[in-house]
C-alpha cells in the first residue's frame, strides 16, 4: 500500500512543481547545469561559483540586464548524463535564455532536443566540436575554441619552441587523455596532424575509474619516452598525472595540456610541477575591475560559496567568461529585439550576432581580460587565439604570444564531422532561423 | 505383512550394489557392500549412527561414486551414475534432513517433481497457453492426486519453509512420489515425528509400495518401523554389511544384537 | 469487505492456475494499464513522461531481468549494466546497418546479443557461488564498458564516441530522435513493458520458473529431482540479459536520446540491484515497485524545496537526497527485508480481512 | 604469426631490453598492491566477524582521509586531526553497529550487503555535505610521511623508489603484523576467530557480539583511515577514490573473503599483474587494460578454485 502513496504523491508534488510558475515574467532565467558533487567535482566548484557569481553581481550592482533582473537556478548534474538530461527537462518549461551543460556527455544529449526545444546550448569550449558550423547546428555554440583548435594550437606551440615545423619530424608526442568521448575526441587530428610532419603519437588512455591510479601510464611515458607529453584530463585525473610526471621526473616544459587543469590540479604536486603548461584564452586573477565588483557586490557580502583564497582562480575565471557571453549575448538579443525580457530564440539571435572587441571587454570592466571574440550565423565558435600558460609554483604565468588554431586543418575537420553527424542522424533538421547581418 | 512377504517371492532383482567400497580420506564409510534391492518389495537399511546407511544411498543414486564396486540397475552398470542420471532412469528419494525448496509453495514443489516429465520448450512456455498450458492441467491432475492421497490439501499454497517437520517430510515425499519413481529411496522418513505421525508415514509408505508398486528403501531407526514395513533388512555396522535377511531373522542374528548393544560380538 | 475473494470459486485448474485468480485484481489490474495506457499521457507533462514515467518503465525493465536471474535463480550478478549496453550498441549497430526496418523491432533484437553475451558470462556460474559471482560478474561489467570505449566499430566511428539515436519513424510517427514526442516515447516503452512483462511472468509461473526457483532453494535436490543445473542458469542468465538488454536499448533510443559508454557503468547495475532487493527478490511486481521507488523518490526530493518555495543550494539538495535515499534504503531493509512485494502483500492481506483484524 | 610474436615473445625481450623499467613496474605494481592489500584488509575483517560484505568499505577510505584533511583545514593541529578522525572513524563503527547491523542481525547476507550501499550513500551525502566535493590536498608533510625519492642506479638504468611508498608498504605490513598478532594472541583476537567460526558457538561462550562488532568496524576504520592517508598523499583526496576500492574485491576473490594473508597476496598479485600486463601487454589493445584485468584474474582463478586462493572450501553435505 504505502508505496501507492509514495508514488501518489511523487506525482502530485511533480504537478505542483509544473503548475507552479517558473518565474515572474518580468525576469531572464538563466539555469546553470553545475556538478559541486561526484567524481569531477574539484573542476566543477569553482566554475559553477564564477558563473554565478558574475551574473548575481549583476544583479546586485545594475538590477539585471536593461533593467530585467536575472533569475539564476543552479541544477545539480554531478557531471552525469542522466541527471543532466533531468536538469533540462526540468528548466526547459520555464523558458530559459540559454542552457549551459558543462558536460560533453550532457551537451551531446541535448544538441537535438534544443532546435526541437528552442532553447540555445552554450557549451563553452567543449562538446561537439563540429557545433561550431552554425549552419549545421543554429541551436548549439562552443565559443571560443574547439578542441581540434586547442590541440592544434598546442602542436605550433610545440613546433614553435623545436624550431619549425620540420624540426618535429622523428619526434614522438605522447597522448593522455580520460578515455571518454571527450578525451578522444582530438586523437584523429593528432593523428593526422602526425602523419603531416612525421612525428609519432603514443596515446594513454586513462579509464574513469582509473583516475587516481595512472602509475602503468606513466611507467609507459618512463618506457617510450615522448619528447612531449599532451593531457586532455578532467576531474581528479589531472592532480594525479601531474604527481606522476613529477615522480617519473618527466620534464615539466615539455609537459602541455587542454585548457582545463586549474591552480588546485597543480599545487598538490609541490615545487616539482614549477613549468607545466596549459592552454588559456582568458586572464587569471582578480585584478580586473569586474572581479572587484563581484568581491564589493558578492564575496563580501557572503552570497558567493567560493573559498575567499579561490577568488580570481583561474577556474573562477572561467566562470566568469562564460557568464559573460550569456549576458553580452542577451545585450544583443534586447539590441535587436528592442525588447527587455527576451526569450530563448532571441538570445540565440544574440549569440549570433555577438562581437565581443577588446573595446567591450573594457567597458565591462574586464579589460585585456580575453581576447576579442565574434560571432556569425556560419561560425558559432570563434576559433580564438589562445596562449600557453606556465605554472610557476604558486601562479600562473602567460608564456607565449598569441597563438591562431591551424584553421586549414581544423575547418576541413570541422565540415566533415558535421556532415557525418547529419549523415548519421537522417532527419537532421536543415537550417531555417534567419540570418540577421548586423555584424 | 503377509502382503509385503508376497513381493520378496515376486520380485527379481531390480538394483544390485556389488562389493562397494566408498572411502573419504582415511574414513571408510562403505567396505566391500554387497546388497540387492527387488522388484516391489519394501528394503530396509539399518544401522546404528554412522554405519554408512546414507552413504549406501547417496552411492545408490550416485551422490558419491564408489571408489571400488559397481551398481546394476536394470542390470546396466551405474558405477559412474550421476544424481540427474538417477532422476531420469527413474530413482527418486527423500533426505535425512528434509531437502525441499523451501520458498516454494507445496504445490511447487511437488510440481517440481514433475520437472522430468514435462516437454513444452520456451516457445509455449513464454505464452502459457495451448499447450503448454494443457501440459500444466494434466500434470496437475497428476500432483493433486498425489496430494489427496498424502492428504495435504490444507497446506498446498503454503511456502514450506513455514510447514512443521512432520509435513515437510509428508511433502518431501510427495514430491519424491510426483517423479513417479520405479525405486523409491527414503532416509529415515521418520525422525522427529509423533506417533499419529509415524502412523500415517507408514500407511502412506505401505500404499506407495502396493498401490503404485514402487520399490521403496528405506533407513530408519525406529525397529518397531522397520520390522513392520520392510520384507527384508540390510544391517550396516561401521560400513560393513554385518546381517542381510527378512525381519524376524534379523531380529535373532547375534552380530546385530551386538552391533545395537555395543557388546563386542 | 471490498477486496474479498469469498463466493470465487475456480471450479477448473485452468481457472485456479491463472496468474490473477481473484477478480478484484484482475479488475485492479485493467485499471492500472488503463491509468497507463490513456490516463497518464492526458495528464502528465513532457517532464513527467520524460524523466519519470519512461525512465520508470525502462528501470523496471531491467530490474525485471535482474530479478528473474538474483530473485528465481539465486544468481547475484552486477554485470547488469554492461548487458544493457550490449543491447543498446547491438540495436544501434542494426539500425544503422537496416534503417527501413522499424525500430521497435530491433530494440526487441537487440536483446538478443545481450543474451548471448550474458549465457557467456554465466558459464562460471555453475561452479561460482554468492558472493564470489557477484565479482565474478563484475569482470563482465568492467570488460564490456571498455570494450564500448575501444571498439569504435561500435558507434560507427563516430567522432564524437558516443551513439547518436537518429531519427526513425513507426507509420509515419517518429518514435525516436529529438523529433519524437514524449507522449510517442512513452507509449512505446509503456507497449514493449507491458508485453515482455506477460511473457516473463508466463514463464516463471511454468515449468521453468519452477526450475529455477528449485535451483535458487537447493540446488543439489534440484538437481536430484532431474533438473539440469547448467542449462537453468544458462537459460536463466540469457533471459535476464535479453530483459536488460531490451531495457538497455529502450535507455538510449527512447530516453537519452545519445549514450557514451560512462551511461552503462556500474553504477548502472548498483541501481538495478537496488530495485531489485528493495523491490523484492523474487517478485516481478517488486521490480516495478523497486524502480518507482529507487528512480521517482530522488526527482521527488529534489523537486521539494522548490515546490515549497524554500531556495538551498541544488548541490545541498542533492548531498540530502543521497542520504535519505541511503537512510530509506537501510529502513526498508530493517522494516521489511522481503522488500515492498511482500509489503504489499501483507497489505492485501489486511485489506482482505478488513475490518476485522483477525 | 607476428601477432603470437607480440604477445609471446616481444613482451618479453622488451622486460630482458629494458631490466631497469621492469624492476621500476614490479615496484609500482607492489605499492599499489600493498594499497590494494589494505582496502581488502577491511572488507575482510568485517566479513570474517560479522559476516557482512561491507560495500562501503571504498567510501569509508574516503570518509576517513576527508574528515582528516578537513580538520587539518578548519585549523586544527595535524596530529591532534589525526587523533579525531580516528574518534570519528570508532563512533562511525558504533554508530554502524546500533543502527544497521543489530537491526539487521540474522538477515541474510544480501540484506546486510545492500545495507551497506545504503551506508555509502549516507557517507557520500554526508561527506561532500560537511566537506564539499572539491578535491583536497593530503596532508602527507603535516604527518610527517616522507616526500621525494630515492634514486637507485642499477640494471643499467635508474629505479625511483618514492618514500612515500615505501612508507606506504612498511605501514600496511605494520598494520597486518598488528592485526595477526591482535588476532592470534590477545583474548578479543580469540573472540573474533570465535565468532568468525560461528556466531551461535561465540554467543554460548559468553562473547557479545555487538562489541566484537563495534571493534572489528572500528579497526576497518583505522585500516581505511591508513588506506586514505596513503592513496590522498600519492594522489587527491576526492570522491574518486571510492571507485578506485572497487578493485578490493577481485583482490577479495583472489584471497578468499576470510583469509587475511589471503587479503595481503591477492592485493599483491592483483598489483603487480595489472600493471605487467598493462605495460607489456595492453599497448597491443589500446591500453587502459587495468579497468578489467584484475577483474578477468579474479574470475579465471575463481573458474579452478571457486572460493579463491586461501578461502574455506565448504563442503556440501545432503
Amino acid at each position: 500500500m504505502s508505496l501507492r502513496w509514495t508514488s501518489l504523491a511523487a506525482c502530485a508534488a511533480l504537478m505542483i512543481g509544473l503548475a507552479l510558475p517558473a518565474f515572474a515574467a518580468d525576469q531572464l532565467y538563466i539555469p546553470l547545469f553545475s556538478y559541486r558533487t561526484g567524481p569531477f567535482a574539484g573542476s566543477g566548484i569553482p566554475i559553477a561559483d564564477g558563473m554565478h557569481d558574475y551574473l548575481t553581481m549583476l544583479n546586485e550592482r545594475d538590477g539585471g540586464i536593461g533593467g530585467v533582473r536575472l533569475a539564476i537556478e543552479e541544477c545539480e548534474t554531478g557531471y552525469d548524463t542522466k541527471k543532466g538530461i533531468e536538469c533540462y527537462e526540468a528548466v526547459k518549461g520555464k523558458n530559459p535564455v540559454v542552457v549551459n551543460p558543462w558536460s560533453t556527455g550532457i551537451t551531446l544529449a541535448l544538441i537535438p532536443k534544443a532546435a526541437v526545444d528552442k532553447v540555445p546550448i552554450l557549451s563553452m569550449a567543449y562538446g561537439l566540436s563540429a557545433s561550431a558550423l552554425g549552419n549545421t547546428f543554429p541551436w548549439i555554440f562552443n565559443p571560443p575554441d574547439t578542441y581540434w583548435d586547442g590541440l592544434s594550437v598546442l602542436v605550433k606551440q610545440i613546433a614553435a619552441t623545436e624550431g619549425g615545423f620540420d624540426k618535429l619530424k622523428g619526434k614522438t608526442i605522447g597522448f593522455i587523455y580520460l578515455d571518454a568521448p571527450y578525451g578522444k575526441e582530438p586523437i584523429p587530428l593528432l593523428q593526422q596532424l602526425a602523419a603531416k610532419y612525421g612525428f609519432n603519437v603514443k596515446l594513454y588512455p586513462v579509464a574513469g575509474a582509473e583516475m587516481q591510479n595512472q602509475s602503468s601510464q606513466w611507467l609507459n611515458v618512463r618506457r617510450d619516452r615522448p619528447n612531449y607529453m599532451i593531457m586532455w584530463g578532467w576531474g581528479a585525473m589531472q592532480p594525479t598525472a601531474v604527481k606522476e610526471a613529477v615522480k617519473t621526473g618527466y620534464p615539466m616544459a615539455h609537459f602541455y595540456s587542454v585548457w582545463w587543469p586549474g591552480e588546485d590540479d597543480v599545487r598538490g604536486a609541490g615545487p616539482g610541477a614549477k613549468g607545466f603548461r596549459n592552454l588559456n584564452w582568458h586572464g587569471v586573477g582578480a585584478n580586473f575591475p569586474a572581479l572587484a565588483d563581484i568581491r564589493k557586490f558578492v564575496v563580501d557580502k557572503g552570497m558567493s560559496k567560493v573559498p575567499k583564497d579561490k577568488f580570481g582562480e583561474e577556474l573562477y575565471d572561467r566562470g566568469v567568461y562564460n557568464s559573460v557571453l550569456i549576458t553580452e549575448a542577451i545585450r544583443v538579443a534586447q539590441k535587436l529585439t528592442k525588447t527587455k525580457v527576451v526569450t530563448g530564440a532571441d538570445v540565440r539571435r544574440g549569440l549570433e550576432n555577438l562581437d565581443l572587441s577588446a573595446a567591450r571587454w573594457k567597458e565591462i570592466g574586464l579589460p585585456d581580460f580575453a581576447n576579442s571574440l565574434a560571432l556569425s550565423c556560419a561560425d558559432h565558435n570563434g576559433h580564438g587565439n589562445l596562449f600557453v600558460q606556465e605554472w610557476d609554483g604558486a601562479k600562473w604565468v602567460k608564456v607565449s604570444g598569441d597563438l591562431s588554431p591551424m584553421n586549414d586543418v581544423v575547418e576541413p575537420l570541422l565540415a566533415a564531422a558535421a556532415s557525418e553527424y547529419v549523415g548519421k542522424n537522417s532527419g537532421w533538421p536543415k537550417r531555417t532561423e534567419a540570418c540577421d547581418h548586423t555584424s | 505383512m503377509t502382503e509385503a512377504a508376497g513381493h520378496v517371492a515376486a520380485g527379481e532383482t531390480l538394483l544390485a550394489g556389488e562389493r562397494i567400497s566408498l572411502r573419504f580420506g582415511g574414513v571408510t564409510a562403505l567396505n566391500d557392500v554387497s546388497f540387492d534391492i527387488r522388484r516391489g518389495e519394501i528394503r530396509a537399511i539399518i544401522g546404528p549412527n554412522g554405519a554408512g546407511k546414507t552413504s549406501m544411498l547417496n552411492v545408490i543414486n550416485g551422490f558419491y561414486h564408489p571408489q571400488r564396486g559397481a551398481i546394476r540397475f536394470h542390470g546396466e552398470n551405474l558405477a559412474r551414475m550421476n544424481p540427474g542420471f538417477a532422476a531420469r532412469s527413474g530413482i527418486a528419494r527423500t533426505f535425512q534432513n528434509v531437502a525441499l525448496f523451501r520458498g516454494m509453495t507445496t504445490l511447487d514443489n511437488l510440481m517440481a517433481g514433475r520437472a522430468l516429465k514435462m516437454k513444452r520448450g520456451l516457445f509455449w512456455q513464454l505464452l502459457r497457453h495451448g499447450p503448454a498450458l494443457d501440459e500444466e492441467i494434466a500434470h496437475r491432475r497428476v500432483v493433486e492426486d498425489i496430494i489427496d492421497f498424502l492428504e495435504i490439501e490444507a497446506i498446498r499454497r503454503v511456502p514450506v519453509g513455514r510447514l512443521p517437520y512432520g509435513l515437510q517430510k509428508r511433502v518431501e515425499l510427495g514430491r519424491a512420489l510426483a517423479m513417479e519413481p520405479e525405486l523409491l529411496l527414503l532416509d529415515e522418513p521418520m525422525t522427529g515425528m509423533n506417533l499419529e505421525e509415524k502412523e500415517d508415514m507408514c500407511r502412506f509408505i505401505l500404499e506407495v509400495n502396493s498401490q503404485f508398486g514402487t520399490t521403496i528403501a528405506l533407513i530408519e531407526h525406529d525397529m518397531g518401523v522397520v520390522m513392520d514395513l520392510s520384507s527384508r533388512v540390510v544391517v550396516l555396522d561401521y560400513g560393513r554389511k554385518i546381517a542381510d535377511d527378512v525381519p524376524d531373522a534379523v531380529k535373532q542374528d547375534p552380530a546385530v544384537i551386538a552391533a545395537y548393544l555395543g557388546v563386542a560380538g | 469487505m471490498f477486496y474479498r475473494e469469498v463466493g470465487q470459486y475456480r471450479t477448473s485448474y485452468r481457472a485456479d492456475m491463472a496468474i490473477f485468480p481473484i477478480l478484484q485484481d484482475r479488475i485492479g489490474l485493467l485499471v492500472i494499464l488503463a491509468v497507463a495506457f490513456v490516463g497518464l499521457p492526458l495528464v502528465g507533462g513532457s517532464f513527467f513522461l520524460d524523466v519519470v514515467a519512461t525512465p520508470f518503465l525502462i528501470y523496471a525493465l531491467a530490474a525485471i531481468g535482474l530479478n528473474l536471474l538474483t530473485g528465481y535463480t539465486g544468481l547475484l550478478s552486477l554485470g547488469t549494466g554492461g548487458f544493457m549496453g550490449i543491447g543498446a550498441y547491438a540495436c544501434y549497430k542494426l539500425t544503422t546497418w537496416f534503417p527501413g526496418v522499424d525500430i521497435v523491432v530491433w530494440i526487441l533484437a537487440g536483446g538478443f546479443a545481450a543474451a548471448a553475451v550474458g549465457a557467456l558470462f554465466g558459464l562460471p556460474s555453475l561452479r561460482i557461488k554468492g558472493f564470489y559471482l557477484l565479482v565474478a560478474t563484475l569482470a563482465a561489467q568492467f570488460f564490456l564498458q571498455w570494450a564500448f570505449e575501444r571498439i569504435p566499430w561500435l558507434y560507427n566511428n563516430n567522432v564524437s564516441g558516443t551513439i547518436e539515436v537518429p531519427t526513425r519513424t513507426l507509420l509515419g510517427l517518429p518514435i525516436t530522435g529529438a523529433t519524437a514526442t514524449p507522449v510517442t516515447r512513452y507509449e512505446v516503452a509503456l507497449c514493449i513493458v507491458v508485453v515482455l512483462t506477460w511473457l516473463a511472468s508466463n514463464l516463471v509461473h511454468g515449468r521453468i520458473g519452477r526450475s529455477w526457483m528449485a535451483v535458487r532453494d537447493m540446488d543439489i535436490a534440484a538437481e536430484l529431482i532431474g533438473i539440469r543445473l547448467l542449462p537453468t542458469k544458462l537459460l536463466s542468465f540469457a533471459i535476464s540479459s535479453y530483459l536488460c538488454g531490451v531495457a538497455g536499448a529502450m535507455l538510449v533510443f527512447l530516453w537519452y536520446g545519445s549514450a557514451e559508454p560512462s551511461v552503462f557503468s556500474i553504477d548502472l547495475s548498483f541501481t538495478i540491484l537496488f530495485m531489485v532487493i528493495i523491490g523484492g527478490l523474487g517478485s516481478l511486481l517488486g521490480a516495478f515497485l523497486g524502480a518507482a521507488l529507487i528512480h521517482v523518490l530522488p526527482i521527488v526530493l529534489r523537486g521539494v524545496p522548490p515546490a515549497l518555495g524554500i531556495d538551498i543550494a541544488s548541490s545541498t539538495v542533492e548531498h540530502l537526497n543521497l542520504m535519505i535515499v541511503g537512510v530509506l534504503i537501510i529502513l526498508f531493509l530493517v522494516a521489511e527485508p522481503f522488500g515492498l512485494a511482500r509489503l504489499w502483500q501483507t497489505g492485501k492481506q489486511k485489506l482482505r480481512v478488513w475490518p476485522f483484524p483477525y | 604469426m607476428h601477432f603470437l610474436y607480440l604477445v609471446f615473445i616481444d613482451p618479453f625481450v622488451q622486460m630482458g631490453m629494458a631490466p631497469d623499467l621492469l624492476a621500476q613496474t614490479l615496484w609500482e605494481g607492489l605499492v599499489s598492491g600493498v594499497l590494494y592489500a589494505l582496502i581488502a584488509l577491511g572488507f575482510v575483517l568485517i566479513y570474517k566477524a560479522s559476516g557482512v560484505f561491507n560495500f562501503a568499505q571504498g567510501i569509508m577510505v574516503v570518509f576517513a582521509a576527508l574528515t582528516l584533511v578537513g580538520l587539518y583545514a578548519a585549523g586544527v593541529p595535524a596530529l591532534l586531526a589525526l587523533a579525531l578522525t580516528v574518534a570519528v572513524m570508532f563512533v562511525l563503527a558504533v554508530a554502524i553497529e546500533r543502527l544497521v547491523l543489530r537491526p539487521l542481525v540474522n538477515r541474510p547476507d544480501i540484506i546486510l550487503f545492500m545495507a551497506t550501499f545504503g551506508l555509502t550513500y549516507v557517507l557520500v551525502g554526508m561527506g561532500e555535505l560537511v566537506f564539499g566535493g572539491d578535491t583536497k590536498q593530503m596532508i602527507a608533510k603535516q604527518l610527517y610521511l616522507p616526500s621525494g625519492a630515492i634514486d637507485l642506479a642499477m640494471l643499467g638504468g635508474r629505479v625511483t623508489l618514492q618514500k612515500l611508498d615505501i612508507a606506504a608498504a612498511i605501514i600496511a605490513s605494520v598494520m597486518v603484523a598488528a592485526l595477526a598478532v591482535v588476532f592470534q594472541y590477545t583474548r578479543i583476537g580469540r573472540a573474533l576467530r570465535a565468532v568468525a567460526d560461528s556466531h551461535r558457538a561465540a554467543l554460548s561462550v559468553g562473547i557479545s557480539l555487538n562489541q566484537i562488532w563495534v571493534i572489528v568496524w572500528f579497526a576497518a576504520g583505522i585500516v581505511a583511515l591508513a588506506t586514505g592517508i596513503m592513496w590522498g598523499a600519492r594522489s587527491e583526496v576526492s570522491f574518486a577514490l571510492e571507485v578506485v576500492a572497487l578493485k578490493a574485491l577481485p583482490v577479495l576473490i583472489l584471497g578468499g573473503f576470510t583469509s587475511i594473508p589471503g587479503a595481503i597476496v591477492g592485493g599483491l598479485i592483483v598489483g603487480l599483474s595489472e600493471k605487467l600486463f598493462e605495460l607489456y601487454w595492453g599497448p597491443l589493445m589500446g591500453g587502459g587494460t587495468e579497468a578489467w584485468f584484475a577483474y578477468v584474474v579474479a574470475l579465471i582463478v575463481l573458474l579452478f578454485r571457486p572460493h579463491g586462493l586461501f578461502g574455506e572450501v565448504i563442503i556440501e553435505r545432503i
